[in-house]
C-alpha cells in the first residue's frame, strides 16, 4: 500500500499550556513494498511521526493518507517499538496473538498464524517463556513476529534495534531484510544510524531538528539483496557521506544547547 | 383449654412471629414460651431473632423487618416514635426491684474502704456507665435524685462496653460503675470493687419492656395469641426463680430447669446466669406510669425534644386480655 | 472492505486522554446532595433514617452558631493529627523495615496479618487499661488503625523499588541506611500516598470508636451518641463533617502528592 | 588510609539479599504466643482480661469437638467470601474505571473521599431498612468495608501503568476494553494485591460490625457475645480464630499473588 | 591505581538451585591510568565482572585487588550504569552531589565539587532540572558526574553510551576521551561496539560467550589524543579485523541458540 504524508504538523500543548512544535510541514510518500528509512537527530519527532501514521496521536495539521489494494481486515499499520513494548504478563507466544485477537480471528487460524511467525523470526522453542526471561534480541523478535502477525499494510518500526548491542543488531538487520523479501510490506524504519539506514532502505528521510522537517530524500542505490559486502561500495559510502553532512552541524548545535 | 384456644386459631399458625430479643438472662420469658411450647399452645410460632445491641432492634422493629421486640426502653426507642415511626410499649419485659439483685454500684474498694458508703458520698466522683442515653444513665440520674443530687454533680463517663467500664473501675480511671450481673458479682470477687447497693433497691423501675410493630399491634388476633404465650411464660418464669420468702429467694420446683433453659439459650455458664434474675411482673404487665416518667426525665435532660402521650405510645389492652383469658394451672 | 480505497488514519488513541472535567467534580457532590433530598422527599425513606439535607444544614447551622460544633471539631482534630502521625509513622516504618530486612520480613509480616484483623472494640478494654481513659488510648484507636494500610501499602511500595537504583546507590558507598532514606523511601512515595489516602479514610472511620473510651465531645462522640439516642439529624451532621473532613484530607494528600513527587508530574 | 596497599574488594551488597527464614516466620508466631503467656502469668493483666494462651486453646479444642466451632466458623466464612467477593469486585471495577475514564475520576474520586470516612455502624440502621436483618445487610457491612482499600488501591494501580504497553495494544488495534482487560488490570495485579490484603483484613474486622445485626452464629456474634455475658475465654477464642483467619488469607494472597503475576517472581 | 582480578569465577544460583556459570576463571589487569574496554558477546558475564569489581555481587571464587597509592576518602571505584540508574527524584545537581554525600564531605567541598564536574559534562544550566527533564545524553553526563565526583581510583563504565543515539554517542565518546585527559583514572569500559572499544581503549579484553573467559586481550597501538582521522589507519582496521574475527562465530552461535 502506498502512505501518503500531507503536509503533516504537530504541537504539543503541555499542560501549562505552553507550546512545543514537533513536525513542520511534512511531506512524503512510501510507495507500495517499499522500504524508507526516517533518520533524525534525538528529539527531531521521529517517533512522533510514527504515531501518527500509527493512529497513536492526532495531528495538529495535515493528514496521513493510505492509498491501494488492501484484503479484509487487513489492518493499515502495525509498530514495532523501540522499547519493545512486550506485555509482561503474556508469553511469547500470547504476545505474539495479541493483534489477532485484536482483530477478531478464529483461534485456530491464530494458532496456525503464530506458529508461521514464531518459526519466521527463529522464536521456536521459547514460545512459553515469558518476556523476562529472554534477551534483548530475543524479545525484539517477539515484538517484531507480534507485527507481522496481524500483516499489516505498512510496518512502522521505531528503532528497533538500538537497544540491542552492536552483533546481534546487525544480524537482526540481516534478518529483517530476509524477512522482509518474503513478506513485501512497506516498511518506514526510524533510525539515527546512518549505516543502517543507507544498508537497510530504499530511500531515507532525513529531518531537521526540533521542530522536525524534511531536509532531504536520499535515495539508495544498492542491488537487493544486500550484504555486508556493499558497505565499501561507491554508492553507500557517497550515501552515507551525504546525510552525514546533513546531519552533522545538525547534531553538534543540538549537543551544544544540551538537547541530545 | 389450651388445645381449644389453639385450634381457634388456625388460620395464623402457619405464620411466624418474628421476635427481636438480646441473648441475655434477661430475655428467659421468651425464652421458656418457646421452649415449653407456650407460644405455639396459642397458635403462634415465634422465631427468635438474636440482636448484640438494642439499637438495631428498634429499628427494624420501626422498618417492620420485626413483629416484636423485647429490650431496655432507651432514649433511643422514644426518640424512633418521636421522629414518626409508631410502635407499641405492650408489656413488662423486666423490672429494677427492689430485693432483686440486677444493677449495681460499684464503688472502689479504697474509696470504700476510705468511708464512702452512701450515694451522697458520690458527689463529684466520676462514675462509669456504657453510654449516655442508656438505662444505666436513667437509672443513674434517678438514683442521684434520690439523695438530692443531680447528674451535674458527678462526672459521667461513658466507656460504650461493659468490659471496657469494669476496666476502668480496676485502672482507678473512674470512681464507681453502674453495670448489671455478672460485672458487680466479678468485681467484688476480685477484690477491687465494692458492691454500695442494688440500684433497684433505690429506685425501682420499668427498665425493659416488650414492643409491638405498628402492623403487629394491628393484626389484634396474632398480637393478642402472642401474648397469652408470653402472659403464661411469665407466670411460669415468676413462680420458678422470683418469689420470695422472708426477704429471701425461694427457688420454684422449675427453678433448675429456667437455669437450664437460660443456659442453652445463652450459652452462658449456669453460675453467671444464678447471679441475676431480672424482677418481671407474673402476668407481664407495665409501670405505665414509669413510661411517662422516663420520658419527662430524659426530656429534662435533653435526650428528648418532647414526651409523648402516653395513648401515643402505651397500649396495656394486649396483656391485660391475655391476662384474662390465660387460666391459671 | 477489500479493494482500492484512499482512507485517512484516525487517531485510535483519543480515549486515553484525560481532561480535567473540574466542573463534574463538583456536580458529583451537588448530585450527591440532591439524589439525598430527592430521596427524602419521595419519602421511601422515613425522615427517622435519612433525615433531609435540608434540616441537617439547619442543625449545622445551629450548631456552629452555639459554637458547639467547633468544640467538637477542635477535640477530633487533635486526635486524629496524634494518631495519624503516630499511626503513619509507625506504618511506613514498619513497612519499611519488613520490605527491606529480610529477618524484619519473616517476624513482621505474620504478625500484621495475624493482628490487622483484631478488632478494635475488643481491645478496648486492654488499652484503657494501659493507657487510661484519657487522649493517649483515644489516639491509640486511631494509630493502630493508621497503622496497617500504612505498613501494608509501604510494604508494597518498598518491594517494588528499582533493584538497579538500590545497586547505584549501593556503589556510591551507601550503606543500608542510605539506601533506605534516600532510595526506598522515594521509590515507595506513590504507595506512600495511597496508603495515606486509606490511612486518612480509616482515621475518621476510626473516630467513633476513639471516641467511645470516656469521650464527652468530638465529632465521633456526637456520631455515636447521637446513634445512641437516635437523634439522626444530628448523627447527620457528624456524618457530613466527617465527609467533608475526608474530602478536605484527599484533596490536601493530593496537593502534599504533587508536591512530594514532582518527577512523576510533569 | 593514604599511602600504597593492597585491597581486596568486599562485596559491599550483601545487606540487599533476602534469604528466606522459614523458621523465624513461624517463630515469631511462637513468640507472640509466649509474651501472651508470660503476661498473663506474671500477672499484668488478670486472667478475665486476658486469659492465658493454655486456657484459650482448651475452650477452642472443647469448641472445636462440640462443633460448636464450626457452625460460628462456617456461618462467618460464608459471609466474609460473599461480602468480600462483592466488595472487592466493586472496588476494582471502580478502581479501574476511576483511573482509566477521566469523568468517572472526576464524578467518583470525590464521592469515594467523602463516603469512605462514613462509619460502617452509623449506615447499620439505612442497611436494616434496605436489606432487612438477613444475609444481605451482613454481607453489605463487610462488602462496604472491603470496597474502599480496593477502589483507593486499584485506582493508584492502573494510574501507574505504563503508558507504552497502553499505547501498543492501541497500535494493535485495541479498543478501550481490550485496554482495560488486557493492559490495564494485570498491569495493576501488584497494587490490586496490596488491596486484597487490606480488604481481608478490612473484612474480618467489620465481621463484628456485620453481625451486630440478628446474628445467633458467626465469630464476630462470638466475639460480641462473649463480651456481653463477660465469658473472655470465649471472647479470646473468637479472636484468635479471627487472627488464623488472617493469618490464612494473607498467605492464601501470597500465594495467589505468587501464581497471578509470575512475570514479577523469577 | 592498578586492578588485578584474579582467577575470577561467578556461577549464579537460582531460587530452584538451578546454576549458571557466568564467569570462569577470568584473570586481568588494568594498570594505573590506563583505559582497559572488555568487549563480549550479549550474556557473557561483562555486567558481572563490573559489579564484582564494584563490590556489588560477591565472586564465587577467586579476588579482585586494588594496588598502588590511594588519598584519603577516596573510594576504590565509581560506576556508570548503561540504563544511568539516576535518581528521579534528585535534580542534577543532587545526583552528581550523591556519592559525595556517601562519602560524608562537607557541604562547602560539595557543593564546589559539583560545580566544577557539572561544569566539566557541560551541564551548566540544568543543575536543577529531573532527569525526566532531560534527553538521554544529558543524562548520561550526569552519570559520569556523579561518577567523576567521588574520584574514583578507578571509574567503571558499563555501556555507558549504548542507549544513546549514534550522533550523541560518537560525540560523547570524543568527551569522554577530553574528561579522562584531564581526570587521569583508570577505566574499564565495558562495551559491546568494537569500533567503541578500539577507538577509545590501550587494550581491549575480549571475552567468549556464556560462561565468559577471556579469550584474548588486544593492545591498541594508536597515538593519543585519538580522533575520528585514526578511525582509517592500518592499527586501527587491524585491531578491529582481529577483535570481530575472534567474537563472529560466538555472536552467531548465540543467536542461533536464541540467547542474543
Ligand atoms: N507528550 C509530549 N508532550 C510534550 N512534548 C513532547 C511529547 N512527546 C514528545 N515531545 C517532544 O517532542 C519532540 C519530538 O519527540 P519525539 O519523541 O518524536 O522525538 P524522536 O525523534 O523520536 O527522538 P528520539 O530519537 O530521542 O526517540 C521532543 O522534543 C519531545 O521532547
Ligand atoms: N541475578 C542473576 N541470577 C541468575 N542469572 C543471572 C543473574 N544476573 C545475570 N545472570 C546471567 O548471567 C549471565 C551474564 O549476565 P551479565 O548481565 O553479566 O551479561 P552481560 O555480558 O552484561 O550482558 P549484556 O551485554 O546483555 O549486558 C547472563 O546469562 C545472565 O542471564
Ligand atoms: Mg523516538
Ligand atoms: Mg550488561
Amino acid at each position: 500500500m502506498r502512505v501518503i504524508v500531507d503536509r503533516l504538523s504537530k504541537t504539543y500543548r503541555d499542560r501549562t499550556g505552553r507550546e512545543l512544535a514537533a513536525l513542520v510541514d511534512i511531506a512524503l510518500r512510501v510507495e507500495p513494498e517499499e522500504f524508507v528509512a526516517v533518520l533524525g537527530p534525538s528529539g527531531c519527532g521521529k517517533s512522533t511521526l510514527l504515531g501518527i501514521m500509527a493512529g497513536l496521536l492526532p495531528a495538529t495539521a495535515g493528514q496521513v493518507f493510505f492509498e491501494g489494494e488492501r484484503r479484509d481486515g487487513q489492518p493499515l499499520t502495525a509498530t514495532v517499538f523501540q522499547e519493545f513494548a512486550l506485555f509482561p504478563w503474556r508469553s511469547v507466544r500470547r504476545n505474539v496473538e495479541f493483534g489477532l485477537e485484536e482483530l477478531g480471528a478464529a483461534p485456530e487460524e491464530r494458532k496456525e498464524c503464530v506458529a508461521r511467525f514464531i518459526a519466521m523470526t527463529g522464536l521456536e522453542g521459547f514460545e512459553d517463556k515469558f518476556p523476562h526471561q529472554l534477551s534483548g534480541g530475543m524479545r525484539q523478535r517477539v515484538g517484531i513476529a507480534r507485527a507481522l502477525a496481524v500483516d499489516p499494510a505498512v510496518l512502522l518500526m521505531d528503532e528497533p534495534f538500538s537497544a540491542l548491542d552492536a552483533q546481534t543488531r546487525t544480524l537482526m538487520m540481516e534478518e529483517l531484510l530476509g524477512i522482509w523479501e518474503r513478506a513485501r510490506t512497506s516498511i518506514v524504519y526510524v533510525t539515527h544510524n546512518i549505516q543502517e539506514a543507507v544498508y537497510m532502505a530504499d530511500r531515507v528521510v532525513v529531518l531537521s531538528r526540533r521542530p522536525g522537517r524534511v531536509l532531504d530524500v536520499v535515495p539508495i542505490e544498492l542491488k537487493r539483496p544486500r550484504h555486508e559486502g556493499q558497505m565499501g561500495e561507491p554508492a553507500f559510502v557517497h550515501a552515507q557521506e551525504r546525510i552525514w553532512g546533513l546531519i552533522k552541524t545538525q547534531a553538534q548545535a543540538a549537543l551544544r544547547e544540551g538537547r541530545a | 383449654a389450651a388445645a381449644v384456644l389453639a385450634g381457634t386459631a388456625p388460620a395464623h399458625a402457619q405464620q411466624k412471629v418474628k421476635v427481636g430479643a438480646l441473648k441475655l438472662t434477661s430475655s428467659a420469658p421468651l425464652f421458656i414460651g418457646v421452649e415449653k411450647g407456650f407460644f405455639k399452645e396459642f397458635g403462634i410460632e415465634p422465631e427468635l431473632v438474636f440482636f448484640q445491641a438494642a439499637a438495631p432492634i428498634a429499628t427494624a422493629l420501626a422498618t417492620g423487618q420485626l413483629d416484636v421486640g423485647a429490650t431496655g426502653v432507651t432514649a433511643a426507642l422514644y426518640n424512633i416514635v418521636l421522629g414518626g415511626e409508631q410502635m407499641w410499649i405492650v408489656a413488662d419485659k423486666g423490672r429494677e426491684w427492689p430485693g432483686y439483685p440486677l444493677t449495681g454500684i460499684v464503688v472502689q474498694r479504697d474509696l470504700y474502704d476510705g468511708g464512702l458508703r452512701g450515694i451522697g458520698d458520690l458527689k463529684g466522683k466520676r462514675i462509669g456507665i456504657t453510654t449516655l442515653g442508656s438505662t444505666f444513665h436513667y437509672h443513674l440520674g434517678n438514683v442521684l435524685e434520690k439523695v438530692g443530687l443531680s447528674l451535674a454533680d458527678v462526672r459521667v463517663v461513658p466507656l460504650q462496653t461493659m468490659p471496657a467500664a469494669i476496666e476502668a473501675l480496676k485502672g482507678k480511671q473512674v470512681d464507681a460503675i453502674l453495670l448489671p450481673q455478672p460485672f458487680p458479682g466479678v468485681a467484688e470477687s476480685q477484690g477491687f470493687g465494692k458492691i454500695l447497693f442494688w440500684a433497684g433497691d433505690l429506685h425501682p423501675w420499668q427498665i425493659a419492656t416488650v414492643f409491638y410493630s405498628k402492623k403487629f399491634a394491628a393484626e389484634r388476633r396474632r398480637a393478642v395469641d402472642f401474648m397469652r404465650g408470653y402472659v403464661k411464660a411469665s407466670r411460669y418464669y415468676y413462680d420458678a426463680v422470683l418469689v420470695q420468702k422472708d426477704g429471701k429467694r425461694a427457688p420454684g420446683a422449675d427453678y433448675d430447669e429456667v437455669v437450664r433453659i437460660t443456659a442453652k439459650y445463652t450459652e452462658a455458664r449456669p453460675e453467671v446466669i444464678r447471679l441475676g434474675f431480672p424482677f418481671q411482673d407474673r402476668n407481664g404487665r407495665l409501670l405505665v406510669t414509669d413510661i411517662e416518667r422516663q420520658m419527662q426525665w430524659w426530656t429534662q435532660n435533653g435526650f428528648m425534644k418532647r414526651t409523648i402521650p402516653l395513648k401515643g405510645i402505651v397500649d396495656t389492652s394486649f396483656v391485660e386480655e391475655a391476662a384474662k383469658a390465660v387460666p391459671e394451672k | 472492505m477489500s479493494g482500492s480505497s484512499r482512507v485517512a488514519v484516525q487517531d485510535r488513541a483519543a480515549f486515553l486522554r484525560r481532561p480535567e472535567h473540574r466542573l463534574l467534580r463538583v456536580a458529583a457532590l451537588a448530585g450527591l446532595v440532591v439524589v439525598w433530598e430527592a430521596l427524602t422527599r419521595v419519602g421511601w425513606i422515613p425522615a427517622l433514617f435519612l433525615p433531609s439535607p435540608v434540616g441537617v444544614l439547619t442543625e449545622l447551622g445551629e450548631m456552629a452558631a452555639s459554637g458547639q460544633l467547633f468544640v467538637h471539631l477542635g477535640a477530633s482534630l487533635r486526635r486524629l493529627l496524634l494518631g495519624f502521625a503516630a499511626g503513619g509513622g509507625a506504618g511506613v516504618a514498619v513497612g519499611v523495615m519488613t520490605g527491606f530486612f529480610s529477618r524484619a520480613d519473616a517476624v513482621g509480616q505474620p504478625l500484621i496479618a495475624a493482628t490487622f484483623p483484631i478488632p478494635k472494640i475488643a481491645l478496648l478494654p486492654l488499652l484503657i487499661l494501659w493507657l487510661g481513659i484519657g487522649e493517649p488510648s483515644k489516639v491509640a484507636v486511631i494509630a493502630l488503625g493508621v497503622f496497617f494500610p500504612m505498613a501494608i501499602n509501604t510494604y508494597a511500595g518498598v518491594r517494588e523499588a528499582d533493584p538497579l537504583l538500590v545497586r547505584a546507590a549501593v556503589a556510591f558507598g551507601a550503606g543500608r541506611w542510605s539506601v533506605i532514606r534516600k532510595v526506598i523511601v522515594p521509590s515507595a512515595l506513590p504507595m506512600i500516598f495511597a496508603g495515606l489516602k486509606l490511612g486518612a479514610g480509616t482515621a475518621l472511620l476510626l473516630l467513633v470508636a476513639a471516641e467511645m473510651i470516656a469521650a464527652d465531645s468530638g465529632i465521633g462522640f456526637l456520631v455515636l451518641h447521637a446513634g445512641n439516642i437516635m437523634d439522626t439529624t444530628k448523627l447527620m451532621v457528624g456524618i457530613v463533617v466527617l465527609s467533608l473532613l475526608g474530602l478536605l484530607s484527599h484533596w490536601a494528600l493530593a496537593c502534599c502528592e504533587r508536591l512530594a513527587v514532582p518527577w512523576r508530574h510533569t
